[in-house]
């Protein structure tokens, strides 16, 4: 039910390799993210991605109703992603649809990885993502601002998730595709990693790729969330700027410890 | 790491009654004053029409959607708005998932009661083909950050959102409507503006803040249209107010409603 | 989705400030109340008021269910304001509309202040409002018909809730507006009080008053209680005209004890 | 200040099953009689038709209301008719809010299916353009005091409504429905009245009250129509029934419904 | 919605009292019935009856969730029939339709009188009954197949129950309707039996007879029930061929004990 | 009586775990073996296609339906595909009756694109009425018998019910559908076959049971067209995969896809 314009037929890349709204291939849309812009949250980040805005906020560790879905050793992490109604061309019901559980699900899969979960015994990690506005990509980016969320909530992370998309059009290869790209190109592929060791977390495909593009695509995708990765830890560098040392090599440390006695 | 959200002890609520006797507000206010209220428009632009507005602390997203849909029956020659409130967990940990609450519910239909019964928008101009096609407006709120008084925060969302609303113009030939590049403006006849009275120990205060709304004993919503006639009342919570308290109050609004209309 | 007659267009005041049904504009369509005509009910009150039919039941103080709705300091008190799908023109779907969800708030919000709930803690009260017939102020029938089923019930009240509408029709204000004044006229007001004190325990506005007319709508709003209010009590009488005396004393002498108290 | 509702002891049901035993009953019936009757109709001026039903205690309403809409594709000429059930709680504190649950459901079928299946409406009559439009009969039931005997209560409401319900003429013009302001009642061909037995002991009872429901092993609804032919039954609840007691339950049915059918 | 042709208006018994399909008036479709088909299941069948296809499962007596529901003296007996959504002419939708509620109901409470749910307090036993392909008389089948599947389960019973329907269709009575003679006879009246003392556990009756009508009816339906009855029991004793003997004794016996002591 | 079902201590979990890490498997398979595979095409007769699908002991039953319908505003020449997955708790002690939740939507989600976005369906020669009337195919599947690896067992159950399906030919005049007594199969275009991985101690393996998935960190499933393409994956579960593991992950799932497109 979205207004599509059908005559659009007009080709996504140029001879040039220029994509339709200047960029080259391999090159992310303008990005900004900042870092505790809620009072109630825990933790919040509003990510700004091209015309994606993308809204996280991270409630927990906390007491968690209803008591028996507790788990007695480990923190539940719960997540929903949502999109508001008027995020879309055409309005979008309330309701949650089939799609937005199917990527609270795997959005939550993505970042369990990295969260110690253990560390906080029948508690609940929640993590909210509200997608105020969509031009594609929005599971990559809700997965990094939640995990940015999570960051300046103070959960206790193994590393920081990051999430970006590539995909395939006119038979190109792109970082980071759009809405249109996304719509007409002939392969998506939205992927998530915790940086440091480039363990994926997520991973999703749908079109056609040989395996050499599959490989390319995922080479691609890598350097795309190292460039994100950089923009998340400056966002909470900012926000910390006064503690910041402390604060990333606590982490670190904490990281490493934690990691070695899993 | 555990943060302690929202949990108020008897002494706090205590406190706040005491200096509410004194005329006095927890955040320094005095009783008949708001938190500075910040509003910024076009934020969403896939909207037909956005407005972010805080309210101190408080957060709420307005943006409005326009399709074409069939009239009600009984208005076949008007457009048709529906207002809808979602309070979503992201915002409070007092928020659930979940379909529209009683809380929810009662103030988006004040406000859609606000838009229809004051014909804010002109909804004869909206319509396409009588009886069969008009413009079904949508004004959807998100609270993002709950800091108390969604009521006024949500209206002035609403409001502000409408203004800056703009929806395509449209071509009929033939039974078949036509969407025109050409994009017109809502025609906004009067800006209605409510303002929220709590009602601690006898005394009202305007515009309370969540802590002050978990103290009081009811709440009074009273909307002025521009005339500066009043155009909506909705009292709530389990108290009560005396007549005077009401009359007092209606004047009280009745400035803060011009106050805050020229902020939009 | 109404099928109001688009040609009715007549005047619904003539130049002698008759009403369409022949009423002044201060006066009140007939209104009978019955009581206690429900064997189940704790309570129970039935109010024929114009065309408008509105059963009103009263379940409690009872044990409450779930358990962990449970106040520990008080009753809980809980609304249900429903109308039957035959009751309006068009058929009604069985399902709480936002209409009926926003009522029963409101509703329950008017009757909490009579009722000295603190008796009874980690109970509930329950009320049940039926309207079997719809003609317009069925809210204000709803808060009446109710506030007799609670005394019925032998509920402590501090006082009856009596409600009524008052409205702005055709630049008059007009005294218990009915469907048809409701939907045609200027402004719609409706209110409830305690009787005793005249505090008001529902108040809701829309349409257009001006400050001077709005202070007019609100003494014939009291002024209209006042008489339905009679009509509670002598229901009530009429029930237990054996007991009369002695229990409007008891109710009173109680309420005022409480109310000291407080 | 508390009542207590509902609670019925262990000596109570034994003193139920004893009595009946004996062939007697707690209210003083003999085991087939009916509890007292009383059926007044029209009582709902805005729906179409409308009846209240008192089977002692036991209090229900019945309403219907009438719409025009498609018919189901495959009876493209007839009418449609379609009955509810609402168990609410101000009948009863066994009954929740709530969409209706499978006891509501199972009485709303079986009045369905004998509507239906007797022929009882001429469905025929209803059509207003073939295939595309004709009357939607809805038969509403509400539950308003419930002390037993839910089936026979609510279809003798049904009945009794649908035979004093006029719906307007309409009249047809280039696939246009004009609806006159001319009445027509519905054309009724039988009336099915049903007998609901409980089983105590091995013991048929009919009309059984609350208590009596809560001490029975199992019940039987038997309907004959006006020629006294059976038209529905439906068995419930967790016991059996000997084939010797159906054949005589569904004699001592005939009889009652002969009865009842006199008061409709 | 269904798509029934409406020029079949061919009669559906012919001069010679032979059915449309080839049976006589007194016969059943072909039957098979298979035991134990599923793993996870406690007990299963699956039933192939002319063209209908029914599957069911039992779980149970097992830990019943939630807890309040359980019943201090018995066993809870639950029971869900569902039709898929591919198992009629035109689609049907997944969710729970009134008469998947209303068939439920009957079902479970004609299988609760043949199980001894006294031996096992607090506890539930659950019946599923998934109707793959439908075609006229799937509630019986329904009951059959369940019932068989409790015995393979183990849950000890009083006797197997058994069901099929019987109608008039042009003025004859007529054991075992499909779907046509279902929906285009007089009468349809599917019957549930405890095959040997004859009790009648689920009756419904839709349609037109005659007292003399009716008890023909009835004795055609228990002469169809016994031959069903038989080739449960074969069905039975085909999964427990070696055990066979013992097992239907040690069931008798522990039935009639049962019996004697209630 | 009561048998323990699906309780799986932690000694077996250890010993699935250390059985993985020495390339071996608690039933006898090797870590890149599939169970055996069984499929049964037309066994639901009224169904327009249908396939039962035996993975070691998991069942599922897929069926096919087909509606005519109104097509997607932005697709108006395409038929629509609708795939719907139901945990029927006929099928498991882990499935509750109810609306799909999450992971039957995530299944019914990854097949529904694995046809939509390989074109595995010619879906403009089921368009009968541009922008007006399509077919509208239903792809509904039921688990009856889960032991692991829903993944497989649903999408290949899925793609033996299309290559069976068969539709009535239309003719249209006048713009009215006339369905044809005539069947026509479904023009599949390619194959899309699914192999699934768990990650068991840093092993993979394909087609885990039951027992198996309780005690893996991660999912992968890994989709290949006819031609050898990846067409479609998804990662599930709390874990993560190296970029290596991946990489071989993808080679293996396209020979194993193979060899189960010539049982197909």
């Amino acid at each position: 039910m979205t207004r599509i314009n059908q005559n659009s037929y007009e080709r996504l890349i140029d001879e040039n390799e220029i994509r339709i709204d200047g960029r080259k291939l391999d090159e992310l849309r303008p990005i900004n993210i900042e870092v505790g812009i809620l009072t109630n949250a825990y933790g919040s980040a509003l990510l700004h991605h091209g015309k994606n805005k993308i809204l996280a906020a991270v409630f927990g560790p906390r007491e968690l109703h209803p008591r028996h879905l507790a788990l007695p050793d480990r923190a539940l992490v719960r997540c929903e992603y949502r999109m508001t109604t008027f995020s879309v061309e055409e309005r979008k019901s309330p309701a949650p649809s089939r799609r937005e559980i199917e990527l609270s699900k795997v959005i939550r899969e993505s970042l369990e990885p990295a969260i110690f979960t253990h560390l906080y015994p029948r508690t609940s990690v929640d993590v909210f993502i509200e997608v105020l506005q969509a031009d594609g990509g929005t599971r990559c980016d809700g997965i990094t601002a939640a995990s940015t969320a999570l960051a300046d909530a103070g959960v206790p992370l193994r590393d920081l998730v990051v999430a970006c998309a590539v995909g395939k059009v006119e038979g190109h290869i792109l970082l980071d595709l759009d809405d249109i790209e996304d719509k007409k190109g002939e392969a998506d592929m939205p992927i998530a990693i915790l940086p440091r060791n480039k363990e994926v977390t997520l991973l999703q495909m749908d079109g056609q790729l040989s395996r050499e593009e599959f490989q390319r695509a995922l080479d691609l995708a890598i350097k795309g969330c190292e460039q994100i990765h950089e923009m998340q830890k400056e966002a909470l560098r900012k926000k910390y700027s006064e503690i910041q040392e402390e604060v990333l090599e606590e982490l670190n440390e904490f990281s490493e410890k934690e990691e070695n006695q899993d | 790491m555990m943060k302690t959200h929202q949990i108020i002890s008897e002494i706090e609520r205590e406190h706040i009654r005491s200096l509410v006797k004194k005329g006095l507000r927890i955040d320094g206010r005095s009783l008949d004053d708001f938190r500075e209220i910040q509003i910024k428009t076009g934020v969403v632009e896939k909207a037909e029409g956005s407005a972010e507005v805080q309210l101190g602390n408080t957060k709420v997203l307005a943006g409005i959607k326009a399709e074409i849909g069939p009239p009600f029956s009984d208005t076949p020659n008007n457009a048709v708005v529906t207002v809808n409130i979602e309070f979503i967990p992201l915002a409070s940990p007092l928020f659930e998932s979940g379909p529209p609450g009683e809380a929810a519910i009662e103030i988006a239909r004040v406000i859609d009661r606000g838009i229809r019964e004051t014909k804010a928008i002109d909804l004869k101009s909206l319509c396409i083909i009588p009886g069969d096609k008009v413009w079904v407006i949508f004004v959807d709120i998100y609270i993002l950050d709950h800091d108390g008084n969604l009521f006024d925060a949500s209206s002035i969302g609403a409001l502000a959102a409408l203004l800056t609303t703009k929806i395509k113009k449209t071509n009929v030939q033939n039974g078949e409507v036509e969407l025109l590049d050409e994009l017109q403006p809502l025609s906004i006849a009067t800006k209605p503006i409510s303002t929220t009275f709590a009602k601690i120990r006898d005394e009202l205060l305007i515009d309370p803040s969540l802590i002050e709304e978990s103290v009081a004993d009811a709440r009074l919503t009273i909307t002025h249209d521009s005339d500066g006639n009043l155009c909506a009342m909705q009292k709530g919570g389990k108290g009560s107010f005396t007549l005077e308290s009401i009359l007092k109050a209606v004047d009280i609004a009745r400035m803060k409603s011009e106050e805050i209309r020229e902020k939009i």
